[in-house]
């Protein structure tokens, strides 16, 4: 590997992210796959960055899902993109900072559209008009949370707590980086480094001391894609690709997986158990399994913000032996301590995934 | 193991490394000539029993130079030798001998 | 009793060898099948050995089918075998003469000059001594013929030959010096006596005028009486073991056997025969175009030698050049294709496909036209034939318009009996299912199988048999035009199944066909044959391009040929245009028929 | 009459040649070369195809000419302006000196494809991927062919149509050289290291020229050679340092992966910088594919849309050695038609654009 090589990729592949006043749009699935992420990503930016983020409530599905399976025309998803566009205008942002990855390629691709095909925009134009009486101005800055993140990367590294190294070795932790497929690979000039050696999550986890895999399967599709899953006879390519991705990355035994879409965290962490539980296969060490996290669980695990605050505990890969490596101070009884001390109930032991 | 109401897909791609050419080498050894292939499928659309099977010479050299052999045992099974394939190569391929190797190696190898 | 240590040698050669002679030859009639071995046993009721000692005198003495070859060649071989046998049966005559006794020592006649001095007198100087002097002479220049054939093997027509294996070169060896030992050990025998013939007498005195005879003859007797022995010693084991196996399969062939499918008793007869003359050698085409030693003559060393590799089994076009030219009549090309079996693969073959897939509706037909897999390749053949029948009058089905189920004899080729017998198993019911009387083929080599190893009940004919036919009860009426043609003989018409005139009288009919040099018998295989599975494609161009060449010697206007295989490979090569039988026929089929 | 002057620009091998020419026809040749030996690119190969001669025989052969006829050599020099006055043209060059021509003949050949450009190949990022120009220096080291572990290769991919017939990089153009090169590579490599597998991927085998087939042929035959129909699709490396190549195998309908120790990739020709920057300051036309855009593609295929200014050479597109050399000569007898006052390069032809090629509708 010639990191050079990878250096001057990257420095083609730059983009403009806005300095502050974002407008803020949440993911689907993201809220209900690890809740935390979110609400994490919102602490850092606020109280840490002391930055301006207007998380709006009225704000709804860009209809994404819908779109890529094919149920709701494009035409329609324009229109409702529109109305986010006007509820961003009429809050007064310029900055437009979806959390999904999804959402921030349909953004984009909308807005290509719109640039390519003038004609597109001004039907959308009239269609918000006739629907909703809004109007609308397309962002000044579209970027997704996970280039917020990345351009902060350094001032979060200047606060850390803990860093992605293995404080008993001293080693740098060994990180997959998986982007969303729809971060770059449509338009490869969006996204940070690119789509064949993106930069947006491998920057963070060079800034905060780890370690970045590059393996065969680095850019194969985690098998989310909303067809796949959504029909459960399909979820076999939808697992099959997952292990796929797994068989490639084993070898280099990676610590952590860090990823910033909303589906991967989630499948290549149910996956897991899955594939544990059809085949009786386990990766990572000890049948511990690979935990795979969000950028923003990450961060906050750098920032050492309590584990469960962020969420970890919804992790069905255990997390406990990442956090013992980087040395992060926890109380294993909080683990299934919901607000207020209730208890949450323990889930169900799996039978060969390693469980805390 | 459980059954989730799914499975895992084999993969569909060829790995190389992991396939076994033994079969196309026996095959090379002593008929280099397979070796000049160049799959254009003449072989195949000239064939007598094509007619009525899917026995075509192409995909099984290709089966053969890509160790996919499970997968050609069966289709050359429908060969006649009849030897007009051997007559509208353009390459000059020996396809006859070719054929003969490959059922020879087959039982060499007991695959 | 006539007797001295010297003919010991001689007595233990001829014990040595008969014992290994009557070992070999008894296990080798143990492993005739049964059949076979009743046939022998009812040859020897029906006198088939009358035939046979005829064939023997013929073949074996005389050398006819060398003499056939290359005069000199010839004359060699029946100086040295007539005059050999000769020597013996005149020479225990002669003994028997003069003991007046029934039974003598078998050495007697071979030393007797040195046993017997009294020779004088009408009868035996004048007579026995006369002839034996004479046949003596016949053999020493037989003798210099078969050294002066090492030197100069293009004066007998050889161009290429055997390498001589150790056995061999003892053999020959000590052959070369029996008769003029034999000579010089009679002369030194006369010149002491001052008796003798012509020969031994007048060199016998010569020999005494400056020789010390008195030393010299007995260490003579000594030599001739070793190199006997020498030469049956090492005869079972060089190329000679011909000559006494050849008698043999002579008999067994009058007696109607044949070579088999299977390694028989018979085959060893037959491969023991070869004499490695290597007359097949160059009668092979492939000997222009490849080193490779897989000729008849090697293919056999090597079953010999236990060695026979499958690229020799599988590198023979079966033209069957070999067996016609193979002075000891081995059937070269069966042998070659039993042994193919040794090496064919066994599974790997399903044709159950073909019961369900191949269909024909039963009706009543007269004919039968089966084109063939080659033929689908020559669609102008097809065309032709399809256009002859029409205008035959004859119903006819054509059997394999819609493709075919390949007629087996590729499969035979391959080693592959079994599988064949599948095919031929489907072909038949289909045949049957027709109820036609006549089968018609284009291929030479559908005809054969179906003609030789079918056991149809109908009749099979080729096409330009066929064509003939309709000419003769003029069915089609033909015009001839002023087309200057050859013919060249398919392998599998011609020389396996002697369809040699029908197709020249076809020709005769239409056009002006010329005669080449490669005709009948000695005709040359195209190089396409099924029977190859080893050369490569610019060896199998050459072979073309070689006998293409030969057949365009004389400028014809076309060449043609009655087999679509032969028609494609040549086109390929000749500048001469290529016609099948058929296509001339067809065009020469008179628009307006006469009732 | 006063001879003649004709500036040559470029000294590779259509330089070269054409210069010889116009020089024995009589005309006063100055050959300027950016850098300091003339031969171009074959400066860098070691043997041609299809018959594996050398490439330093061909550049003798070509100085041969330069020498025997005493041509004003110019190196190291770069073209600061051209002017065209009347009839004549005024060079200026970077080391301040000005040559006057009646007529100037572009010989400014092409540039090679970057292949970092095709990133998916991981060309300056993977260290066993190298391209058929680093082989070729490798070739012409003397040195054994290993990976950057210092190991034998055990198996070489080769990978067609790196730069060419590629909408995804610009070049839609087949680079004519690269397929037969790759045939040829792949032979040399047999012959050193006869244990190691080489694996070609194609999209088509344009085995277009004289002999081409036959190498083809031989390739396969003798040295075992194998080809597969297949892009690339990605290179990735392996823990050990081997790449992983994803390509569809699709005469068998299926992906395929394979590893290999060391990846070639056969880069294709682009338009040369030399040519941008010559063409620029003269206002020459440039074809679609960014290549000089001759006169008429069939007729007029040395002449460019200034009077007294021709082309020769890959400057106009890819071209072979052969090609190259013959197109030298053909250039030279334009030059001296226009010369000598006649006007056969001002015949008329029916304008056939190239536009409607690349016309989607």
């Amino acid at each position: 590997m010639i990191i050079e090589g990878k250096e001057r990729i990257w420095k083609d592949y730059q983009k403009d992210i806005a300095e502050d006043n974002y407008y803020y749009a949440r993911s689907c699935i993201r809220q209900n796959f690890f809740p935390g992420s979110e609400a994490t990503f919102l602490r850092i930016l606020i109280s840490e960055l002391g930055k301006d983020v207007y998380d709006d409530p009225n704000h709804t599905t860009c209809t994404g899902i819908a779109y890529h399976s094919d149920i709701v025309p494009l035409e329609t998803t324009m229109t409702v993109v529109a109305r986010h566009f006007a509820l961003m205008t009429s809050a007064g942002y310029k900055n437009f900072v979806p959390s999904c990855i999804t959402s921030f390629g349909l953004y984009t691709e909308i807005i290509e559209t719109w640039y390519e095909f003038p004609e597109t925009l001004e039907k959308t134009r009239e269609n918000l008009y006739k629907a909703t009486r809004r109007e609308f101005e397309i962002p000044d800055n579209l970027a997704h949370t996970s280039d917020i993140i990345f351009k902060y990367r350094n001032e979060i590294e200047k606060k850390a707590k803990y860093k992605l190294v293995n404080k008993k070795t001293g080693e740098p932790l060994k990180i997959v980086e998986h982007i969303g497929c729809h971060y770059s690979k449509m338009f490869p000039h969006k996204g940070i480094g690119g789509a064949e050696y993106p930069y947006v999550l491998a920057g963070m986890v060079d800034s905060w001391g780890g370690s970045v895999i590059d393996y065969p399967e680095r850019r194969h599709c985690c098998g989310f894609g909303f067809r796949q899953y959504a029909v459960k006879a399909n979820r076999g390519y939808s697992i099959s690709c997952s292990k796929k991705k797994f068989d490639s990355m084993a070898p280099y035994k990676p610590d952590m997986i860090i990823t910033n879409c909303p589906g991967c965290p989630y499948f290549f962490d149910r996956w897991q158990y899955a594939l544990s539980e059809m085949e009786g296969i386990t990766y990572g060490e000890n049948g511990n399994g690979i935990p795979a996290f969000t950028y923003e669980e990450v961060a906050g695990l750098v920032l050492g913000y309590d584990p469960w605050d962020l969420g970890l505990q919804l992790h069905q890969v255990a997390c406990e032996p990442v956090l013992d490596k980087m040395g992060i101070d926890y109380i294993p009884e909080n683990k299934y301590k919901g607000l207020n001390n209730i208890d949450l109930g323990k889930p169900e032991k799996a039978t060969h995934l390693k469980f805390y | 193991m459980k059954n989730f109401g799914y499975t895992i897909q084999n993969d569909r791609q060829i790995d190389y490394d992991k396939n076994d050419t033994k079969l196309y080498d026996f095959v090379a050894e002593s008929e280099k000539s397979i070796r000049t292939c160049i799959f254009c499928g003449t072989c195949s659309a000239t064939c007598t029993a094509s007619k009525f099977t899917d026995l075509s010479l192409r995909r099984i050299i290709l089966y053969l130079k890509r160790g996919l052999n499970e997968s050609l045992k069966k289709e050359i099974e429908s060969c006649m030798l009849c030897g007009k394939c051997n007559l509208a190569c353009p390459r000059g391929v020996n396809t006859r001998n070719v054929i003969l190797n490959i059922k020879r190696g087959i039982e060499h190898y007991e695959l | 009793m006539n007797f001295d240590y010297f003919v010991l040698p001689f007595c233990i050669g001829a014990l040595i060898l008969f014992t290994i002679l009557s070992t070999r030859y008894a296990m080798w009639i143990v492993k005739l099948p049964r059949i076979d071995k009743r046939k022998a046993w009812l040859g020897i009721l029906k006198f088939k050995f009358i035939g046979s000692i005829w064939e023997v005198f013929r073949e074996s003495l005389l050398h006819r089918k060398i003499f056939k070859i290359n005069a000199m060649l010839g004359w060699m071989h029946m100086s040295f075998a007539f005059g050999w046998f000769l020597l013996i049966v005149i020479g225990a005559m002669e003994s028997k003469f003069h003991k007046s006794r029934v039974f003598n020592m078998p050495y007697d006649p071979i030393f007797l000059r040195y046993f017997e001095h009294n020779t004088h007198g009408f009868f035996f100087a004048e007579g026995f001594t006369f002839i034996m002097d004479l046949i003596l002479l016949i053999l020493l220049t037989a003798t210099i013929l078969a050294i002066s054939k090492r030197v100069y093997s293009n004066l007998f027509g050889l161009k290429r030959t055997t390498k001589l294996i150790l056995g061999d070169k003892i053999a020959l060896y000590s052959l070369w010096t029996i008769f003029p030992l034999r000579f010089l050990a009679e002369s030194f025998t006369s010149g002491l006596y001052n008796n003798g013939g012509f020969l031994t007498g007048t060199f016998g005195n010569i020999f005494a005028s400056f020789l010390p005879l008195q030393m010299l003859e007995y260490p003579f007797w000594w030599a001739y009486s070793s190199a006997l022995c020498l030469f049956f010693i090492f005869l079972p084991f060089s190329r000679y073991m011909h000559i006494p196996t050849e008698i043999f399969l002579i008999y067994l062939r009058n007696c109607g056997i044949r070579t088999s499918k299977n390694h028989t008793g018979y085959t060893e007869f037959e491969i023991y025969s070869c004499s490695r003359c290597g007359i097949c050698i160059d009668k092979c085409q492939l000997t222009d175009v490849m080193q490779n030693k897989t000729q008849g003559v090697y293919f056999i060393q090597q079953i010999r030698r236990n060695i026979l590799s499958s690229e020799t089994a599988y590198n023979c076009l079966l033209c069957g050049r070999c067996t016609t030219y193979c002075p000891v009549g081995i059937d070269i090309n069966k042998v070659r294709l039993l042994k193919r079996h040794d090496f064919a693969p066994e599974n790997g073959f399903n044709f159950n496909y073909l019961d369900e897939k191949v269909t024909v509706a039963p009706f009543e037909y007269d004919v039968i036209y089966f084109a063939g897999c080659m033929t689908h390749l020559t669609p102008t053949i097809k065309n032709s034939m399809v256009k002859i029948l029409n205008k035959s009058g004859d119903r006819y089905i054509f059997l394999d318009k819609e493709g075919s189920i390949c007629c087996g004899k590729p499969l035979l080729f391959a080693g592959n009996e079994k599988q064949a017998r599948e095919l031929k198993y489907e072909n038949k019911k289909l045949i049957n299912k027709t109820g036609a009387k006549t089968l018609v083929t284009s291929c030479p080599i559908c005809y054969n199988i179906f003609k030789n190893e079918y056991n149809l009940t109908i009749e099979v004919l080729h096409h330009s048999q066929y064509i003939k036919r309709l000419i003769e009860n003029k069915k089609i009426t033909l015009s001839k035009s002023q087309l200057n043609v050859v013919y060249h003989d398919p392998c599998e018409l011609s020389r396996t199944n002697n369809v040699y005139d029908e197709p020249r009288e076809i020709l005769n009919a239409i056009a002006n066909l010329q005669t080449t040099n490669h005709e009948k018998d000695n005709a040359l295989c195209c190089g396409g044959s099924l029977g190859n599975f080893v050369i490569s494609e610019t060896e199998r161009n050459k072979i073309t391009n070689n006998m293409v060449a030969k057949l365009s010697e004389h400028k014809p206007d076309v060449i043609v040929t009655a087999c679509p295989l032969c028609k494609k490979t040549m086109n390929k090569q000749s500048d001469v245009p290529i016609n099948d039988i058929s296509e001339l026929v067809s065009n020469a089929i008179l628009q307006e028929k006469n009732y | 009459m006063a001879k003649k002057n004709v500036i040559v620009i470029g000294g590779g091998i259509a330089g070269m040649e054409s210069a010889s020419y116009l020089s024995a026809m009589g005309f006063n040749v100055t050959l300027l070369e950016k850098s300091n030996e003339l031969g171009g690119h074959l400066l860098n190969w070691e043997r041609l195809f299809p018959t594996m001669r050398y490439g330093k025989q061909v550049i003798d052969f070509l100085a041969k000419g330069i020498d025997f006829e005493q041509i004003n050599k110019v190196l190291n020099v770069e073209i600061k302006s051209i002017e065209k006055k009347n009839t004549q043209f005024c060079v200026e060059l970077s080391n301040g000196k000005t040559f006057f021509g009646d007529s100037i003949l572009i010989t400014t050949g092409y540039d090679l494809f970057d292949a970092h450009r095709k990133e998916e190949y991981g060309y300056g990022i993977y260290n066993n991927v190298i391209t058929s120009a680093d082989l070729e220096k490798i070739f012409m080291s003397g040195n054994p062919i290993t990976t950057t572990d210092g190991k034998t290769p055990k198996r070489i991919g080769i990978v067609h149509c790196v730069g060419s017939r590629d909408e995804k990089v610009g070049h839609v153009y087949c680079s004519k050289v690269c397929c037969v090169t790759g045939v040829k590579q792949a032979i040399e490599i047999k012959e050193k290291m006869p244990e190691t597998e080489v694996f070609n991927f194609y999209m088509d085998m344009r085995m277009y020229g004289m002999h081409f087939e036959a190498l083809y042929k031989k390739a396969q035959e003798k040295y075992g050679i194998q080809f597969i129909r297949g892009r690339l699709s990605e290179a990735a490396e392996n823990i050990d340092g081997t790449i992983v190549l994803k390509v569809e195998d699709t005469l068998a309908g299926r992906p395929l992966k394979m590893n290999v120790d060391i990846l070639v990739l056969l880069v294709g020709f682009v338009p040369s910088k030399g040519s941008k920057e010559v063409g620029k300051l003269m206002g020459l036309n440039i074809g679609i594919n960014g290549f000089y855009k001759t006169k008429d593609q069939h007729t007029l295929t040395n002449v460019s849309n200034i009077d007294g200014v021709f082309f020769a050479g890959s400057c106009t597109g890819p071209k072979t050695i052969t090609n190259t050399i013959t197109d030298a000569r053909a250039a030279a007898s334009s030059v001296a038609s226009y010369l000598l006052g006649f006007d056969l390069h001002k015949r008329d032809i029916e304008n056939h654009e190239e536009f409607w090629l690349y016309d989607s509708k």
